[in-house]
C-alpha cells in the first residue's frame, strides 16, 4: 500500500467527455466515472432527468499519487466547476498495489 | 372554432402529455426510467427520419423541394438575430445568445407530434420536411454563438470562457452535426431513401404501428419534465424574473410562427407542409441546443433558455400552439 | 378436469414465468435489466388502463357497475381486517399491519395475467374491471395504518415511528393515489374513456399487439426476481419460519378467493368478470403497498410481507390460482 | 482548499425522497445522490432487482464544511438507518472552492 | 455477381450498422443506452428461440435433423483445435485457447442477421438451425480451456490462475449452459416448442414484425460499439499487432466457412440451411464465450480475443461474409 | 461513531459476482455495489458500452472495522486487481452506529 490522493469531483453530466479528456491531458494516471448522478447544490436541484445533460451530474473518482499532478487536476478542474457548478473533494487514501 | 384545440387536447399524445404534467404537478412518482426516454426519443427520430427518406425516394426531388430547404436553413438562421435583439437589453450577453439559438434551432418531438396530429386529420405532407427538420437543428448553434463572440466584451469571452474558449468556430460547426439526435435524423433519412418503398415494406410494422403508442409514452415523460421544470422556475436562482421568462416563451414563438406563415406563403406550400414548416420556426430545441450551449457558452445559464424551452414553449405549441398555427394556415394560406 | 390447469400451463406468458423461475433457480445470470423491468411493467399498466377505459366510454355505465366497483372497494378495505386477526397471533403488530394492507391490495399483473387467459379462451370480460383494479389498489393502505395505529402500543408507535410519525392519515390517502402505478392506471382509463375507440385505433397496434409479447418477457423478469426471493427466505433473517410464511401465502388468497366468489355470486357477475374479480381479491401487491409501507410503517419487515406476496402468492396466483378459480366460477356461478 | 467533512449515506432506496428532504432541511449545503446500487448487510442481500427499491440501494455523498450540520445530519439520519439498514461513513476531505 | 453484395449492403439493418459505425468513426455523441442495448439483444435471442421452436413443432424430428444436430455440436468442438494450432506460434497460450473458444463458438446477431437476410430474399430454412445455434455456443468453451490445461506450464496455470484455478472444468460446463444468452435461447426454443403454432399467433405481432426494426436498432448500436474497438486497436497496448489481428480476423472465419461448405454438402443440407450452419461456424462470439472466459481463464487478454471477434469477423461477417458464402453455396451445393 | 476502514475496489464488471461472494468468503461485515461505471487505467478506456462486462468496471465500498479482515480483503481482492486491472484504495473513516 502506498499512500495517495483521492480526488472525487461531482460535475454536470454534459461536461463529462470534456472533463475526461482534461483529465488525461493533465496526467491524471486514470479515473473512474460514475454517469447520471443526481443531485441539489447552490443552483438547485439536478433531477437526472432530462435529455441534455445539463440537470444531471457525474462522479469522478482518480487516485493520484503525484502532488504535482493533483495541483494540475485541482487547478484545470476549478474553472470547469465554477461555470458548471459541482464539488471537487480530495482526502487521503493509500493505494493498495498489485 | 375552438373546436380544432379540442380535438388536438383529445388525441392521445396530448391526454398522455397533461396526464404527465399532472403526475409532476401533484408530486406523483410516476417516472420514465431515464434510458427508456432517451430510447423513446431515439426511436422517434429512428422513425420520423426513415419515413421522410423513403417519402423523398418517391417524390421528385426539384427545384420547389430545394427552395423549402434553403428558406428553411436560412430561417434557422434568421430567427436567432432576431430573438438576439429582443431579448439583448433584459438578458446578459450570453444568455441571449443562448436562448437565440435555442429558438432558432427546433424540436424534434413538437415536429412529430404535429406530423401525428395531420394523420389523425388525413392532412397530406411531404417527406423532405423531414429533411428541412434536421437541416434546421444546427444552424442557430452557430449563428448564436457568432452574435455571443460579437457583442461580448473581451475581457468577458477570456475570463469566463475558460472552457469555451478552447472550442474554434469549426469545431462547432462540426460537432453540432455530429450530436446524436441530428445525425440519427440525418442517417436515417439517407438510409430511408436509399432502401425506399422496399425496405419500408421490411419495418413497416415497426415504424408504423407503434408511432403513436410510443409517442404518447414519450410525452407522457415530457410533460413530467416539462412540469418539473415548470415548478422549479419558481424557486431557483435564474438570472430571469418567471413572469418574463413566460412572456417571452409565448411571444418568440408567435413572432416566429408569423415569419414561417410568410415564408410558407412565398413558397406556396400545401396546408400540411406549411403547418411544419411553421412549427419548426415556431418551436425550440432542448436537446440539441442546450448540450451544445453547454460545451461551447458554458457561462449562459441553463435555468433560462433550456426553462423557456422546455417548460413554457414546449407545452404551448403543443397544446394551443399546432391547433392555432392551423387556424393561421387556414386562414390566410388557403 | 385438470386440463384447465394444464392449457394454462402451457401458455407462453406462464412458460416464460417457469423459464425465468429456472434461470434464477439454476443461477443463470439472465436478468432482465431493471429500467427494462420499470418499462415493461409501465406498459401494461399504460395498455391494460386505456383499453379498460375504451371499453367503458363504450359500454353502458349503469346501477350495476357502480355496484361492482363499490363491492371492489369494499372487499379491499374488508380483507385486511381479516389478514390482521388471523395473522396477529403469529406476526408483530407492524407485520400483521403490512401484510393485512398487502393481501387488500391487488397485483396488476396476475390481473393482466388472467385477461390473457380469458382471451386466449375467448371468455369475454369488461372494461369496468379495470376501473375496479384501479380503486383497489389503495384502499388496503389505509385500512392496513388505522389496524397498525389500534393495535400498536403508542411508546412503539412514537420511538420506532420515527419516520413515519411524520406522516398523517391524509398524507398515506394522498400517496397512496399519487402511486406512480395507481396514476398511471388511473389516468389511461380516464384517457381511454375520453378518446374512446377513435384513439384507440390510433394505439391499437401497439397495444393489442405487443400486449401478450411483453407479457412474456415481464413474466420471464418476475420468474427470476420471484425465485430469487424465494431462495432468499431460508437464508435470511425474517422473523417468521420459512414454512409458515409459505402456509399463509396460499391460505390467504384461497379464503379471498371464496369471499370474492361470494361476492361474485351476489353481483351475478359473468364468466370473465367473475374470474377477474376473484383474481383480484386473491392477488396481492409487491409494488404499490409494499413501497407505502417502507414510508408510512417501517418498522414492519419487508422480508416477510414482500416476501409472501411476491414468492408465494403470486407465483401461486399464476400457476395454480387461476385455472383454479376459473373451476370454482363454473361450478358455483354458472 | 478548505477542510470539510466527507458524509457517506447507503439507504434504502425507498427512502430516497424523504431521505434528501430531511437533508434539506437539516441544512445540508448540498448532496448528490447516486441510485440503484446493490449490497449486502445484515439484512442480507439487496439485489437491486425489484420495483418497490426495498431491496435496491442508494448512496448519498454529502460535502459538509460545518460541525453544527455534520451533527444535526448524523442524529438525522440514525433513525432512518436503524430502521432500513444501511450505513454511515464521516471522513476528512478538503474542499476546493471554485 | 457482385449484386448479392449490394442487396445486402442496402438493406436496412446492414445500413444502420454502417450508420453506427461512421457515427462512432466521427466522434458522434449518438449512443444507445446500455440497458437499452442488452434489451434489444435479449429481445432478438427471445424472438429467434421462440421461431425456431415453433418451427421444430411443425416439422419432422427425423434422423437428418439429429445429423445436423450433432455435426453443428462437432464443428463447434473441432474448430478450437483448428485455431488453436494456427494462432499457438503468435499468441500466448491463453490466448490462444480464449481466441479459439472465440471462433467455435457463433454470433447469435450475425445468425439473425442472416435469416433477416434469407427472409428477404424468400429462400426458406428450417427452425432446428437456431437448435444448432444454441447447441454450438458452449462446447468451445470447454475445449478452449482444455487446450490452455493441456498447454500451459504447470506453474503458469497455478501462480496466474489465481481466480481461474477454482473453476472445476464441470463448472464450466454448467455456466456456459447457464450463460444468459444460451439460457433464454434454448428456453425459448423449448416454449416455442411447446406453444407450437397456437402460441405463435398470440406473440406473432411481437415476433415477427418488430423483428427487422429491432435488428435495425441493435446493428445501430453494434456499429457503434465495433468501430470504437476498432479505433482502440491502434492506442491499446495489445500484445499482438493491430495488423495480425486483422488478417487473423479474416482468415479464421473464410476457413472455417470452408470446413462448413464441407460439412453442408455432406449433409446435403438445402440452401437456406447450409447458408447458415456457415455464418454459425464463421462467426464468432462477442457476448457468451468473452464472459466465460474472464472468469476461468482471465490471463488471457480480452483486447484480443473480443477485439478480433468483435471489431474485425463480426462486420466482415455482415458486409462481405454473408453474401460471399452464399455465392459459395450456389456455386458448390446446388 | 467509531473508527473504521473505507475500501473501494474499481474492478471489471464480468468479475462482480465472483468479487462479492469472495468478499462475503473473507468475512466482510457487508458492501455496497455500484454497477457499470467507466474508466481510464494502464489498459486504455472502458467504455461501459458492450455487453461481456469485460470492458465495464463496478464499484465495490465495503467499511471494515477489523484490521484482520481488512488485511484478507486486501490480500483477496490483490490477485484478481493483477489480472484484471482496477484500482483498491484504503482510507478512514468514522462510522456512525444506529
Ligand atoms: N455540499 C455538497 N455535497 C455534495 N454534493 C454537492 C454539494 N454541493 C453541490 N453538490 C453537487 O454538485 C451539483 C452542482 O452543485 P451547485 O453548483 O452547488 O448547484 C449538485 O447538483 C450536487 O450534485
Ligand atoms: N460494512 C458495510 N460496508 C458497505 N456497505 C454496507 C455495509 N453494511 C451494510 N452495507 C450496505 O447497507 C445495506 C443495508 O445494510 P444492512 O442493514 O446491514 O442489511 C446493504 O445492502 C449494503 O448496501
Ligand atoms: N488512478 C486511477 N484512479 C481512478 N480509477 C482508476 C485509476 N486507474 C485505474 N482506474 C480504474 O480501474 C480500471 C482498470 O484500470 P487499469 O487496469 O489501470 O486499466 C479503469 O478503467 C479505471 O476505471
Ligand atoms: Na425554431
Ligand atoms: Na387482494
Ligand atoms: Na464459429
Amino acid at each position: 500500500m502506498k499512500p495517495c490522493k483521492r480526488i472525487e469531483i461531482v460535475i454536470e453530466q454534459a461536461l463529462a467527455t470534456r472533463t475526461a479528456d482534461l483529465l488525461t491531458e493533465l496526467g491524471a494516471p486514470g479515473f473512474t466515472l460514475i454517469d447520471r448522478a443526481s443531485g441539489r447544490g447552490d443552483r438547485g436541484y439536478r433531477r437526472a432527468d432530462e435529455l441534455t445533460g445539463t440537470s444531471t451530474n457525474c462522479i469522478f473518482l482518480i487516485a493520484c499519487d503525484d502532488e504535482e499532478t493533483l495541483t494540475k487536476i485541482v487547478e484545470g478542474v476549478r474553472p470547469m466547476l465554477s461555470i458548471s457548478g459541482g464539488i471537487c473533494l480530495v482526502s487521503d487514501a493509500q493505494w493498495v498495489r498489485h | 372554432m375552438d373546436s380544432v384545440f379540442l380535438t388536438n387536447l383529445t388525441t392521445p399524445p396530448l391526454l398522455f402529455f397533461i396526464l404527465g404534467a399532472l403526475a409532476a404537478l401533484f408530486r406523483s412518482d410516476l417516472d420514465i426510467p431515464e434510458q427508456i426516454a432517451k430510447f423513446l426519443s431515439l426511436y422517434l427520430l429512428f422513425a420520423i427520419g426513415f419515413k421522410g427518406g423513403v417519402a423523398l425516394s418517391t417524390s421528385a426531388f426539384d427545384l420547389s423541394v430545394v427552395a423549402v430547404l434553403l428558406v428553411a436553413i436560412v430561417l434557422a438562421a434568421l430567427v436567432p438575430f432576431g430573438v438576439y435583439f429582443l431579448l439583448k437589453r433584459r438578458f446578459s450577453v450570453a444568455d441571449a445568445a443562448a436562448t437565440a439559438a435555442t429558438y432558432g434551432s427546433i424540436s424534434a418531438v413538437t415536429f412529430v407530434t404535429c406530423t401525428s396530429y395531420l394523420d389523425a386529420q388525413d392532412i397530406p405532407w411531404s417527406g423532405y420536411l423531414v429533411a428541412a427538420m434536421a437541416l434546421m437543428e444546427s444552424p442557430a448553434i452557430i449563428v448564436g454563438l457568432m452574435l455571443y463572440r460579437m457583442h461580448a466584451e473581451t475581457t468577458t469571452v477570456d475570463s469566463s470562457g475558460a472552457i469555451g474558449v478552447r472550442m474554434m468556430p469549426m469545431d462547432v460547426v462540426k460537432e453540432s452535426f455530429l450530436n446524436g439526435s441530428v445525425f440519427l435524423i440525418l442517417g436515417s433519412l439517407v438510409i430511408g431513401w436509399i432502401t425506399g418503398p422496399e425496405g419500408k415494406t421490411q419495418i413497416a410494422p415497426f415504424i408504423d404501428e407503434l408511432f403513436i403508442g410510443i409517442l404518447c409514452l414519450f410525452l407522457l415523460d415530457m410533460g413530467i419534465v416539462a412540469m418539473r421544470r415548470m415548478k422549479d422556475m419558481q424557486g431557483q436562482g435564474t438570472s430571469l424574473a418567471p413572469r418574463s421568462m413566460v412572456l417571452w416563451g409565448l411571444v418568440i414563438p408567435l413572432g416566429n410562427a408569423l415569419l414561417a406563415i410568410a415564408s410558407a406563403w412565398l413558397l406556396n406550400l400545401g396546408e400540411g407542409d406549411a403547418l411544419l414548416l411553421i412549427v419548426l420556426c415556431a418551436s425550440a430545441s432542448y436537446i440539441a441546443v442546450p448540450a451544445a450551449m453547454r460545451l461551447a457558452l458554458p457561462q449562459a445559464n441553463p435555468s433560462t433558455y433550456l426553462a423557456m424551452s422546455l417548460a413554457i414553449t414546449f407545452p404551448f405549441n403543443l397544446i394551443i400552439g399546432i391547433p392555432l398555427y392551423h387556424m393561421g394556415v387556414r386562414m390566410f394560406l388557403i
